[in-house]
């Protein structure tokens, strides 16, 4: 089994992060969320092959998290479904579906109290 | 220039088994620009976790997608187990890995089959399915069902096969391997499809890595990717190379799958020579609580499930990152110039699964 | 008034003999397949179904083609099979395969005038053979009539070689089999739909159908030519040339994946460039 | 004076007065007035001489040929003026050397050679009366129509209508004398007018493109001018003679088949055949009616028209096998190269340059199927074609585009006008209609010639001309409902000729085994002697006629059927995806995307490109072949 | 590089004869343990509910007080979960599958005890 | 005669299931079930066809796209839901963007059960459409 690393960072050390994954030829797994109590907790992952490395912070509500797709272009996808289906400000996905990727039949995101946005 | 042509391509549409939909903007016949839009099949299977218990989210983790039903009920089963730190016997281990490669035989034939479908070649779609009912019969008599198997459970597995039936596989084997290498011949050697397939959608080395692609999409740009190397189940007990090709285009792809074809059938028979005796399922009791990440390989490459469970009968969170999600930047990459009737092939050569891609 | 009798018969046979060497072909193709495939009179019920059922329509334009069409067919079918001139017959074929194609732009739908055009460009690969058969089979006899060809004192194939060959490859295309299937094929997947015929239904389809029979009728025709000439025996071997050609058509078919445009229209017209006008060359310097 | 020289005379006339009528209203009717009468003219003219033929000579000659030297003179002092002033010397150089060359042969060589006729009318020049006769006329009166609107939708160019229609009157003056004139001298001189009315039309809207174009054009006709010169020249020093009749019933031995050559360039660059061929596409920047009518339907008709003179001098001897493959070349690649055309215009030029290379190749074969082929050709190709330009040039003032592309609702614009174009689009190349008929006899000719290779080429080449006609049909026919198109009023005097244009092309089809026996059998009779017959069966006419007929009864007949049978109207299938108007889709990020569908052109296979150089590379070693052929002759 | 390598297969295929299964005059042999419906033998249930319960699509109804027990043919998914769990091992999956209907079927099993009660045995002729 | 029982076409279309019982319609198309015994074709075009098989439930992205679909079809036609997604949203009725079965939108003439509906189950599906058919073509007639 692949070892577990979860590395904790703080929101705005995500790029230098990414880009040093990038150039020790990690490759981007996936991006997933889960809602805890104070916000989006995100998770990164990442494959370089022997390790697998998890970047882990919690997204505030007010936060503005930067995309990642400036350096793992095919991020996009995962950014943008959670932006729409989570409500996490993630700017600068290029390219921004501005939350049309699903068509959905409930209010999204799941967060948002009645009668936000 | 004012020669484009703009048409849409799917939801319908009878090259494509599921909706998917491409606005394609053709010159004559040449893609200039293929701008998809997904979400016909996004039901919101994740959000499930909060209406169903984890024993029943089984059921519901199997039925992401019907193809790689099994794959999907064992990602779900193992990230649990490995949560409640379960050590599930040694038997079903082995019993999953066998129903894993069966699963990919079964999805890589009904791959070939579609692949022959969309080159207009239906005698060839049809011999694959054909063959490929075997394996189903295989399943149904082995987990009593022929695409959902149900037959994974958190702790072990629900059935056991016992030897006269593992007899009965291999020697079924056997004779379906003789078959389909008769019919994989013509995909890798009929100069028809080899004219449709050879160079069409090349993706370079670099081009996949940088798209992110995985599985036998990456792997037949000569990308080392797989995860049954890191030794999950019964693979760490099996011999096995990741089987890789450096052309990178549907040819390629084509190649991949046919080899993994036979690499399945010889997993399996190493399984069936190995499989101990024993247990094939401990009892699990309590609720998880804690995280992880699973990965595996399944038929369309790697997949990854992330549970996290806060210790009561409720998950908090399932996600899955199934393969073709992965791998629809390189879809469309590889899209940009060809020809309208080269879309179906090259929409099919990643495996498109997209009932996985959007739970 | 015997002319009537015969052209009546033409127009009712034709199809008959059409529909039922349609429902062979599925067969056989389902056998090829491991199938059991549909009874040999499916063809005629797809037909009568689609009599049967409401014809819907996206504009009030796009059907009246279809009957025209069908009607230049049997047109072409009559003047073929009664022995007249086989260059005009081929100009009413391609008169009657034109308005087809109109039809599909008439319909101004995406996937019909995407298969018009597939359609108009098999025409353009495959008219000039047919164009080079009808040559090469006066340069025989000197003259366009079949009834003058089939009773020539050899049969044509013996110096029309190589434009048999030719013939045989672009039968593919008039047949509508793979691995020329790209306008509109009979089995369903393709990346067009169906092409020209996917705006039209109920009657419409039915006439499509109909004239499909006619024309797979008038390339055996073709083939036929090649085989006749004035001693009787020779008829029963054109026949028998007709089923062998035809069932080579049903192994190709199931032998071979569909072709892009572009290699359709490049090998047709090298393969039958150089066939043909090798063979002709050839004829015109013992002349 | 005779009509037939009030027939030529009256358009210089007309040119003349209108030139110099500055108000349009007056201007307009006079125009009208005279086109009126050219034709009126010239259908007396044909029906006066049409049974017996004439031959006229004129006593005055001398005072004539003065005349025609001087303005040639003229004519020379502008071009050369012109040429130095836009710095296209090359202009200048052709028009001093060949005018010099012209002149002094005028005056030293000339005496003692006798002009028996200087104009001769027999069946074949009625045929080019009559189709400068009428197309003409009916141009003038669209012109009228069509200049109203051009000015208004183009206020960038300068306005020079009177001098457009003077220009026009004096090309019909010019292509009178062309066709009548049987003094070589006297054709040399109409040959160097249709040049300049061309040069000059071409370049009207003087803006650079155009008077680049119009220079092209120019240098070219003046290279075949040269050309016809030295023939002359030739001719009147080695034969004595200046005669075009006296000519074609000479042997063709080398000597004579040095200035047939000659000739045949200057037919060859006149009918725009390759390698001379971009001066056609460059014109087409010129106004409509000037395309139709000098650039499709008469002017380049003059080319093949020489051709076909000189056919029994070319019939088997290796000029005319050059002509031919060189013909046949031009038939094949032209036809290609216009597939990969959008412009309607384009479209035309290209089909025209291919349509005249059939012909050539027909008179290059020069035997009296393939000149009865030719003779057909020539017919059918300038009625359909001039009513092709007319539609064109009317679509263009109804959709404001002449793309084909934008005439998918040309239907819901003007029906009736869709249905012209269906009509001349359909002459062109359908069963019935002439062009294929003609085209089928051609075939026909080639294979009794044992033209084996032109036969394969016309085969391909025919194949690719269905292409392009087809997938214009199938624009006019798909009933695109874009709502925003423009209601435009269809011109009567736009609809008046364009009408008489069609019925023509549908009656001349009806009417070809009267053409064939009253006017090519006698005519080739005259050539090659009795026997002389239609090459077609009579039970293939019949055929033909029935489909004719059918064409024209089906369509009507189709009324009550769609009376009785209404159907649920359905949208288009768009995959499930239509927004319910036929025109959209909802596309990705589930907003309204337009459907935009258009024809394939294919420009890897059979872009200019791709295939206009080695086309012309390949078209200039068959004319050095010509030439070495030649020189070989003259060495043996 | 190969022409018509297909060829071998079709014409085995030929002589071979159809693969086909003549479904509706004869069926193809269905394993014992294929998963087809669930039944219930009615006398031995307690409705404990525990089915019911565990059900992850809920096509299971009980209602104690009337001791009926229901199953939703359209809302099953074979899972076979509840007859793992039912403690009387009452349920059990036949191999015989549903056949399609012309609307929502639900089967209704009342308790034995009152075999009579026609009204309340919905369906009970094909269920029994 | 009523022909519209000898060739039935069917159009498939995806809701939004699992892929189980796509793959299994399209099973049924394949050598060992073959129904092109019944004269089944898929035509996959909506105007050609006479039944429409739909797996999987609707959701509001393809709500449109059926009923769009079943519109272009001519009359008669007969709508065969596949599987218990496309009869009530089965195991995924809960989710957030399930709107339901497919008689939700449209009218279903036959429900097939079954997770994944077997190959025998949909051939007995479409045999049972076909009666309807018929009766509907009967009537057809009768009013015309």
């Amino acid at each position: 089994m692949a070892q577990q690393t979860i590395n904790t960072i703080s929101a705005n050390e995500l790029l230098a992060y990414a880009l040093r994954l990038k150039n020790t030829n990690h490759r981007m797994v996936a991006i997933s969320c889960t809602t805890v109590e104070n916000g989006i907790e995100m998770s990164y992952s990442f494959d370089g092959g022997n390790d697998f490395i998890n970047l882990r912070f919690i997204a505030g509500p007010e936060d503005e998290i930067e995309s990642i797709s400036s350096i793992y272009p095919y991020s996009f996808l995962y950014e943008n479904e959670i932006k729409e289906l989570f409500g996490v400000n993630i700017t600068g996905i290029t390219p921004d579906y501005k939350d049309k990727l699903y068509k959905i039949s409930v209010k999204t995101p799941f967060n948002m109290k009645e009668g936000d946005k | 220039m004012g020669k484009e042509t703009v048409i849409p391509f799917g939801p319908q549409h009878p090259v494509l088994p599921e909706p998917i939909h491409l606005d394609l903007v053709l010159e004559d016949e040449t893609v200039v620009e293929a701008i998809p839009s997904i979400g016909y099949i996004h039901r919101g299977l994740e959000k499930l976790v909060e209406k169903k218990d984890f024993q029943q989210y089984t059921y519901v983790a199997e039925r992401i997608c019907g193809i790689c039903s099994f794959m999907h009920g064992m990602g779900y089963c193992m990230s649990v187990e490995s949560i409640m730190g379960v050590q599930i016997p040694e038997r079903a281990e082995f019993l999953r890995t066998i129903w894993a490669e069966l699963s990919r035989l079964h999805s890589h034939m009904l791959w070939l089959g579609l692949l022959a479908d969309a080159l207009g070649f239906e005698s060839l779609f049809m011999h694959s399915w054909r063959l490929r009912e075997q394996i189903l019969d295989i399943f149904e008599e082995t987990t009593s069902g022929r695409v959902i198997f149900s037959v994974c459970d958190i702790g072990g597995v629900r059935k056991d096969i016992d030897s006269e039936t593992l007899k009965k596989i291999n020697s079924i084997l056997d004779g379906f391997e003789q078959e389909v290498s008769e019919i994989t011949k013509v995909f890798l050697n009929d100069s028809s499809v080899i004219l449709r397939t050879q160079g069409l959608g090349v993706l370079s080395q670099q081009a996949a890595f940088d798209l992110g692609a995985v599985g036998p999409m990456a792997r037949a740009s000569g990308i080392d990717i797989d995860m049954r190397k890191s030794g999950y189940a019964a693979y760490g007990r099996l011999k096995m190379e990741p089987i890789l090709e450096t052309a990178g285009d549907c040819y390629a792809r084509t190649s991949v799958r046919i080899k993994e074809v036979f690499q399945s059938l010889d997993l399996i028979r190493q399984c069936i020579a190995l499989i101990p005796e024993g247990e094939i399922k401990v009892k699990v009791m309590g609720n998880p609580k804690g995280e992880y990440f699973t990965r595996l390989e399944q038929p369309r490459g790697e997949v990854l499930y992330y549970v996290k469970a806060n210790g009561t009968k409720f998950l908090d969170r399932v996600r899955v990152r199934t393969p073709t999600f992965a791998n629809i930047p390189a879809l469309l990459e590889t899209l940009k110039g060809c020809q309208l009737a080269d879309v179906p092939v090259l929409i099919l050569t990643i495996d498109p699964c997209i009932s996985c891609t959007e739970r | 008034m015997m002319l009537v009798i015969y052209i009546i018969a033409v127009i009712v046979l034709a199809p008959l003999v059409g529909g039922l060497l349609t429902g062979i072909d599925r067969v056989i193709t389902a056998r090829m397949q491991g199938r059991k495939g549909p009874s040999v009179l499916q063809p005629f019920y797809d037909v009568l179904k689609l009599f049967q059922k409401e014809s819907i329509e996206v504009n009030t334009m796009h059907r009246f083609f279809v009957y025209i069409s069908l009607i230049f067919v049997i047109f072409t079918t009559v003047i073929m099979l009664l022995g007249g001139d086989i260059l005009l017959a081929f100009f009413a074929l391609t008169l009657g395969s034109i308005f087809f194609v109109l039809g599909g732009y008439a319909s101004n739908s995406p996937y019909s005038t995407v298969g018009s055009e597939r359609e108009l460009l098999q025409m353009m690969a495959f008219e000039p053979m047919i164009l080079l058969t009808a040559i090469g089979l006066y340069y025989g006899d000197k003259s366009f009539f079949i009834k003058d060809i089939i009773a020539a004192r050899v049969p044509s194939i013996v110096y029309l070689p190589g434009v048999f060959l030719g013939l045989i490859y672009i039968l593919t295309f008039k047949l509508r089999k793979s691995p020329f299937d790209l306008s509109m094929s009979h089995h369903g997947h393709q990346e067009i739909v169906q092409g020209i015929t996917t705006e039209y239904s109920g009657k419409d389809l039915a006439i499509i159908q109909i004239t499909h029979w006619y024309e797979t009728i008038i390339a055996l025709t073709l083939v036929y030519l090649f085989f006749a000439f004035n001693s009787p025996v020779s008829h029963l071997i054109a026949i028998l040339a007709c089923i062998i050609a035809y069932l080579l058509e049903i192994v190709i078919d199931n032998a071979f994946a569909r072709v892009k445009w572009q290699h359709a229209l490049k090998s047709t017209w090298v393969i039958t460039g150089v066939l043909a006008s090798v063979n002709l060359i050839i004829l015109s310097f013992f002349r | 004076m005779n009509t037939i020289s009030i027939l030529v005379l009256f358009p210089l006339l007309a040119s003349i007065a209108v030139f110099l009528v500055r108000k349009d209203a007056v201007r307009n009717i006079i125009v009208r007035v005279c086109a009126f009468t050219t034709g009126i003219l010239t259908l007396f003219v044909v029906c006066r001489y049409f049974k017996d033929g004439i031959s006229l000579s004129f006593a005055n000659r001398n005072t004539i040929d003065m005349i025609i030297a001087f303005v040639e003179v003229l004519i020379a002092a502008y071009i050369i003026l012109i040429g130095i002033k836009n710095k296209k010397y090359i202009v200048s150089i052709f028009a001093a050397v060949q005018t010099t060359l012209i002149l002094w042969f005028e005056f030293t060589q000339k005496h003692g050679i006798d002009v028996q006729s200087d104009i001769v009318f027999d069946r074949l020049s009625a045929v080019m009366v009559l189709i400068v006769g009428c197309i003409g006329s009916l141009i003038l009166i669209y012109t009228v129509g069509y200049m109203k609107w051009y000015h208004v939708h183009h206020e960038e160019y300068k306005e020079r209508k009177s001098f457009f229609f003077s220009e026009i009157f004096l090309f019909l003056f010019a292509m009178f004398g062309l066709v009548l004139s049987n003094n070589l001298l006297w054709m040399y001189f109409c040959w160097e007018l249709t040049s300049l009315c061309s040069y000059l039309l071409i370049g009207y809207t003087k803006t650079p493109e155009a008077v680049n174009n119009s220079f092209r054009a120019l240098a070219i006709n003046l290279g075949g001018g040269l050309a016809f010169a030295s023939a002359i020249v030739f001719i009147g020093m080695n034969f004595k003679t200046l005669e075009l009749s006296v000519l074609t019933v000479l042997k063709p031995e080398l000597m004579v088949l040095i200035p047939v050559f000659l000739l045949c360039i200057a037919a060859l660059t006149k009918s725009a055949q390759m390698p001379f061929s971009s001066w056609l596409l460059g014109a087409m920047v010129a106004p409509t009616p000037s395309s139709a009518l000098l650039h499709s339907a008469t002017m380049v008709k003059a080319g093949v028209y020489l051709l076909i003179r000189l056919a029994p001098l070319l019939a088997g001897t290796s000029v005319g096998k050059v002509i031919t493959l060189l013909g046949a070349v031009t038939f094949f690649v032209n036809s290609i190269i216009a597939i990969s055309k959008s412009d309607a215009k384009k479209i035309l030029a290209y089909s025209t340059i291919s349509n005249l290379g059939l012909i050539v190749a027909c008179a290059g074969i020069g035997s009296q199927e393939s000149l009865w082929a030719a003779i057909l050709l020539l017919i059918f190709h300038s009625i359909s074609k001039s009513l092709l330009f007319l539609t064109a040039g009317s679509v263009e003032h109804q959709i404001g585009s002449r793309n084909v592309e934008d005439m998918d609702i040309l239907m819901q614009v003007s029906r009736r006008l869709s249905g012209y174009m269906i009509v001349g689009i359909a002459g062109m190349f359908l069963a019935p209609f002439g062009m294929l008929i003609s085209k089928w006899v051609a075939m026909k000719a080639f294979i009794d010639s044992n033209n084996i290779l032109t036969v394969i080429i016309l085969g391909y080449g025919s194949a690719t001309t269905l292409f392009y006609w087809t997938k214009w049909m199938g624009k006019l026919v798909s009933n695109a409902n874009r709502k925003d198109h423009i209601k435009h009023t269809f011109h009567i005097d736009e609809e008046i000729p364009i009408f008489i244009h069609a019925v023509l092309v549908v009656l001349s089809c009806f009417t070809f085994p009267l053409i064939s026996e009253y006017v090519l059998v006698p005519y080739l009779s005259g050539l090659f002697g009795p026997g002389v017959s239609m090459p077609l069966g009579i039970s293939d006419v019949n055929i033909m006629l029935i489909m004719l007929s059918m064409l024209l009864i089906l369509p009507i007949s189709f009324i009550p059927i769609y009376k009785s049978d209404r159907r649920r109207i359905v949208p288009v299938y768009m995959a499930g995806e239509n927004t319910g108007d036929n025109e959209s889709f909802y596309g990705a990020l589930h907003a309204k995307r337009k459907v935009k569908l258009h024809n394939w052109y294919m420009e890897s296979f059979f872009g200019v490109k791709k295939l206009a150089f080695w086309s012309n590379v390949l078209s200039i070693v068959i004319i050095l072949v010509g030439v070495l052929l030649l020189i070989g002759g003259i060495t043996k | 590089m190969s022409f018509f390598s297909m060829t071998k297969t079709l014409i085995k295929s030929i002589f071979h004869g159809p693969y086909t299964v003549k479904y509706p005059l004869e069926k193809k042999e269905s394993f014992p343990a294929s998963r087809g419906r669930i039944e219930i033998n009615i006398q031995d249930c307690i409705f404990c509910g525990l089915c019911a319960r565990r059900c992850p699509t809920g096509a299971i109804n009980i209602e104690k007080a009337e001791s009926r027990w229901s199953i939703n043919r359209l809302r099953c998914i074979q899972c076979s979960y509840c007859s793992e769990v039912c403690p009387k091992k009452c349920l059990k999956m036949s191999n015989n599958y549903t056949a399609p209907s012309f609307e929502n079927v639900e089967d209704e099993y009342c308790n034995a005890r009152v075999p009579d009660n026609k009204e309340n045995n919905r369906n009970i002729a094909g269920a029994c | 005669m009523n022909f519209s029982k000898k060739s039935p076409w069917i159009l498939h279309y995806d809701g939004s299931s699992c892929n189980g019982c796509d793959i299994e319609v399209l099973a049924c198309l394949t050598p060992l079930y073959d129904v092109e015994r019944f004269g089944v074709i898929n035509t996959g075009n909506p105007k050609h066809a006479d039944i429409l098989l739909i797996t999987g439930s609707i959701n509001e992205q393809n709500k449109s796209v059926v009923k769009q679909l079943y519109e272009q079809m001519a009359n008669p036609k007969v709508v065969v839901a596949v599987g218990i997604c496309a009869a009530t949203g089965g195991i995924f009725s809960e989710c957030y963007n399930v709107l339901g079965g497919v008689d939700r939108i449209i009218p279903v003439d036959v429900y097939v059960p079954g997770c994944a509906a077997r190959p025998e189950a949909i051939i007995d599906g479409v045999v049972k459409a076909l009666g309807i058919l018929e009766e509907r073509q009967k009537f057809a007639r009768k009013k015309a």
